[in-house]
């Protein structure tokens, strides 16, 4: 990391440690709520922060497009959506603006953010990705459109026309591939066969790189890149960050059924948040007290949010029938 | 006014939509050179570049769901899909993505995306070039399904659709392209969406259905007026979501009902319009609520004899007409 | 006799015709090591090896177009979709390939694959794990689907349909799963597809549903004794192709009809029983055809008001059979 | 072609030589019969005769099994379908063995043939042969599966989904993309932007391989080594044969409308049945004496199909509901 350092101020990487950290804290308390009975669903991001974090900072607030997908917690943080709406839908309150409670937690969008709204039917927001950079290139906007997927996702149909839809159209899209080594209970050579899922970028003609997604400079890096070169006109790119899922798929899974303790402990010693923290601390980036501050204020936030979620009210059953349609 | 076939009218809606709204462009496959297989889109190419009329790859569930995303960044686009019974890949982009994306999302995206795509048997099509697919859209609020009977509904649905700020699946009859011709004013046309249309008066039967049978309706009722018997005849326009008030006048009116659609008859579009008689107007019927549709076979096979058996045709509804109207 | 839960008898049927019939396997998602994620499928892997209990990739028109094939040469494939609501991709396979096999190579050819799905709500499972998905293929010939109402019924109907020498789609309700439990005979039990069953007889009105409102009717028509009017109870079992003899008898036998699905009313099934029984017995009737059904929006939300309000209890059943009873 | 002579007797080479002139004659005749009325429709295989036959070359007639596409005269031929068989089912004939007339011209499929029965939407064919593949697995059967399909069909996800399916169960399926360049009007840029669609292989992990569809000798040692490597254990490959589609897509199509006269011309010069003949003749192993002896034959086999189909009967109409479902 540290060679690649100049092209992130100090700054810029205590930024992206501070979201890496607010996402991991945020997403532990949502496990906390669940097993408390709280909430009854979560999916998780943990071992994925980097990525989604890194990634998110290689973009334009504001002006580019995300589709991120239901592990995304580093993603929206980042984009903008404060703790307190993560928590909404997390509670699945009226108040949540990505569904207003009514998709599960996890089923993120949000127009004003430039976010567009998921579904559960993995890899959908690919093609729509794709269309959104469509628009982009019609209207002549500087701008990308960023969708992520996981590895197990990128098996099914729409990665596949969606990719080469974008690339035979040179659509300004980035489709970032989040391989966390396991589809639930599948691991990756029970979904795929190929060395890297970036080499299915030479099917496509496009750029495809594997970067190591506990690596938060080397995915800027990687997606910085893909941004300028679709904003030139060179079309997509594929990148796969590979990490590890260090959670059960979701809260409704039991991860050793199928995978050892031994295993995931070995993954948490490449924990990306853990080695980023260790990293900056050693440049003398990250003091203890800057950390302790950081813990501190992410603490608050997410006690208010928790409390301000909690006490939130549901949507009124008479709004069952609203938005099947403009009305 | 002028003359125009069914075809012609639907070449005029793009047209005149395209000019009038720089954000509307058309995608599918062949529609740019070759100006669609069947030639719908004639002259669209040359007259807005190929930015605008956009060739795809072979790729349903891309083309829809690239329409998808560009219409959520507030393009207008029509997705031509070549065949009706090719829509089936891009059976989970409309119904888990487009009819779901304004409910879950509460409101916040919506995709006014118009998917068009020819329908229909009766030009040896074969089991794949002759289905009728509506019904299995028929049960997914949040779709629109508009089947037109005639040039100047071709018209002024289509255009309705295109603006219409929800998705519409707009089912057009391959064989009335060019079987079907009428006058139809230079001024615009403009037909509401979710309304029947009763194209014909009578007192002794009424008759409901949709597409090209309203045309062999219309022929057989006139044919049946000879014998005395006059038929209500209505035309639902859009299949999905029925217009209840509509079909219950009318089936008051004369108390004696027919139902046509060439689609298979179990789970079709008129077994919904039957229940909703039965549900509301059982008791001014003088008769059963009888159906006229195609055999529960799988779809219309090549060899002529059997397309024949297959086939709603004048002939049949016809008979159907006395047999109800003598009942 | 043995005490039975819903999902255990479906485990039961899969292990009976595995140990019975060398050709049958099971494929899909998370159905190996993990047992499936319900854990319909636990123990098989161990029994039958990896070869006959397939974990495939993430890839739903892959899962049923690979059974296909495989069912083509003489196999009997068991495909389980992981949710109904991912059956959507599949849609293709299903509609143009396997429901037509048979009809397109005039008998040459056939396909005796069963597609298992879990569907249903109530379960918290919001827009994409609570849909009811049967109406969407149930106006294709060619499949037969059956969606059992017990644990007795999920057996019988499962191993039929593995033996059926047809595509089958065997939808089974999630809730279920662990809420139904009865004693099942240890002897082999079939149960014969395409026909309905009277769970219950009564006088005074007719009931006619399928699935877990199965369950909340026979519990409401106890209640409904006490007031003194008794149900006649029928479960179609196999709700496509319908039983058109019993639905007719049924209807016919108390000349009061109420019909019940937690699907979305308009287009579902039992608008197709309605079309039924209006064409068949009108004037048997002493009141119109009613339907009880989940309201006409795209899916069921997640926060429980919401869900609450969508879906069909025993409480809704409860009042509207009262309301049928007294008109 | 000379140096890879040794691999194939003077015979075989005679003998694919044969097939392809039998295949081209026999697409010759139906233009004839579709330009003078006599069937409504034809898809053509000219230019494509060489890859077709000479893959077939390679496999084990009555032991592998094929799911050709609609192109696939060369084919079927070779796989053993006769003349008068193909002319059936060009005239749709009751007697027709792939579908009884049921099918468009150009639906192949033939049991005793071990030929997969195709439809019309494109490429559901490859999960099929997959799922052959996997059956072949399962039973140790010494056999493989051979698929084919269009370039432009490589962009469907049932491509992407069915290749990564084959290669992570190592299945024995030979996929040879038909690259005719075109996609009815849309050139191969407009379909794809990778340099070759063999590319893909990389994306899952399996041998791909691009070769000149004109020379079949090329294609042949391809798929026999493909074979080979199948029969191994070492899964799947991905062929590319690389042609030119002479004739426009099918009988309803004008090619002139978006290519031009001197393209086809100049794609004639490498047309590889012309080539094949002058090859063979400068190597002295096809005589002009030999050559018009199948001329002859052939013309003798073409006329007699012709008039044995043109006066076969239809299917009864009474056939149309036969093989719904098993009877
Ligand atoms: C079309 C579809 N099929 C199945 C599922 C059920 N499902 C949810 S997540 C998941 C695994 C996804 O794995 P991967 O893409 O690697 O993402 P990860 O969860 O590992 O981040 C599955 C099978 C689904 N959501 N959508
Ligand atoms: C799913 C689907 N979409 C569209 C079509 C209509 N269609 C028939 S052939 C064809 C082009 C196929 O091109 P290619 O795969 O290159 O095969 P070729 O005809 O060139 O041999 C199209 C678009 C179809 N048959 N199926
Ligand atoms: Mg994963
Ligand atoms: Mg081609």
């Amino acid at each position: 990391m540290s060679e690649k350092n100049q092209i992130l101020t100090d700054r810029q990487l205590l930024d992206m440690f501070y979201y890496m950290l607010l996402a991991r804290r945020s997403d532990e308390r949502m496990w906390l709520l669940n097993r408390s009975g709280k909430i009854p669903f979560v999916v998780s991001c943990q071992g994925q922060e980097a990525m989604q974090v890194a990634s998110s900072f290689a973009l334009a607030k504001g002006v580019d497009y995300t589709a991120p997908y239901y592990r995304d917690v580093g993603v929206v943080l980042t984009m903008g959506m404060t703790v307190k709406e993560l928590f909404l839908q997390a509670f699945a309150k009226a108040e949540d603006p990505n569904s207003g409670g009514r998709q599960m937690p996890g089923h993120f969008g949000h127009r004003k953010l430039n976010m567009l709204s998921g579904s559960s039917p993995v890899t959908t927001q690919v093609p729509h990705a794709v269309g959104m950079a469509l628009a982009l290139k019609m209207k002549q906007q500087p701008a990308v459109s960023f969708v992520t997927l996981g590895e197990g996702s990128s098996n099914q149909g729409d990665f596949h026309e969606g990719l080469n839809f974008a690339s035979v159209h040179d659509l300004p899209v980035i489709v970032m591939v989040e391989n966390n080594q396991y589809a639930i209970s599948c691991g990756i050579e029970q979904q795929v066969n190929c060395a890297k899922i970036s080499d299915r970028a030479l099917g496509y003609g496009i750029h495809g790189e594997t970067v190591d997604g506990n690596d938060p400079v080397a995915v800027y890096t990687a997606v910085k890149a893909a941004r300028e070169r679709a904003l030139n006109g060179e079309g997509p790119s594929l990148i796969e960050a590979v990490g590890y899922r260090l959670t059960p798929h979701s809260s409704d899974d039991n991860d050793l059924t199928y995978r050892t303790k031994e295993e995931v402990n070995a993954a948490k010693e490449k924990d990306g948040l853990i080695i980023f923290r260790q990293q900056l601390k050693k440049q003398g980036i990250l003091t203890d007290e800057l950390e302790s501050g950081y813990e501190s204020k992410i603490k608050a936030l997410i006690d208010e949010a928790t409390t301000y979620a909690d006490e939130a009210p549901y949507a009124d059953e008479q709004t069952l029938f609203d938005g099947v349609y403009h009305q | 006014m002028t003359v125009m076939s069914y075809i012609e009218a639907i070449n005029r809606a793009m047209k005149e939509e395209m000019r009038r709204d720089d954000d509307v462009f058309l995608l599918g496959e062949d529609v740019g050179k070759r100006g669609g297989v069947f030639r719908a889109s004639e002259g669209l190419y040359e007259e807005f570049g190929e930015a605008r009329v956009i060739d795809t790859p072979l790729a349903e569930s891309a083309i829809v769901g690239v329409g998808i995303g560009a219409s959520m960044y507030g393009m207008k686009p029509i997705a031509e899909i070549q065949f009706v019974d090719f829509i089936l890949p891009a059976v989970n982009q409309i119904i888990s993505e487009a009819a779901k994306m304004r409910y879950r999302s509460n409101n916040d995206w919506s995709c006014p995306i118009t998917i068009r795509a020819p329908y229909g048997g009766g030009v040896h099509g074969a089991l794949y070039h002759s289905q009728s697919l509506e019904a299995l859209f028929a049960s997914q609020p949040g779709l629109k399904i508009v089947m037109p009977s005639s040039p100047k509904d071709a018209l002024g649905l289509l255009k309705a659709a295109i603006r219409d700020p929800d998705p519409v699946l707009y089912f057009e009859h391959k064989k009335a392209y060019r079987l079907l011709k009428e006058d139809i004013p230079d001024e615009e046309v403009l037909i509401e969406i979710g309304k029947a249309n009763t194209v014909r008066e009578g007192d002794d039967l009424t008759v409901i259905t949709y597409g090209l049978c309203v045309e062999f309706s219309k022929k057989a009722a006139e044919k049946l007026a000879t014998q005395g018997y006059e038929v209500e005849l209505v035309d639902l326009r859009t299949v999905y979501p029925l217009d209840e008030q509509a079909i219950i006048e009318a089936a008051k009116k004369t108390g004696k009902v027919l139902l046509i659609t060439e689609d298979n008859k179990e789970g079709s579009i008129i077994s919904e319009v039957s229940a909703i008689i039965a549900e509301h107007c059982l008791f001014d019927l003088d008769a059963p609520i009888f159906r006229l549709a195609a055999p529960n076979v799988p779809a219309m096979p090549y060899a002529p004899p059997l397309e024949k058996a297959f086939m709603v045709s004048e002939d049949k509804v016809y008979e159907k007409m006395l047999e109800v109207a003598q009942y």
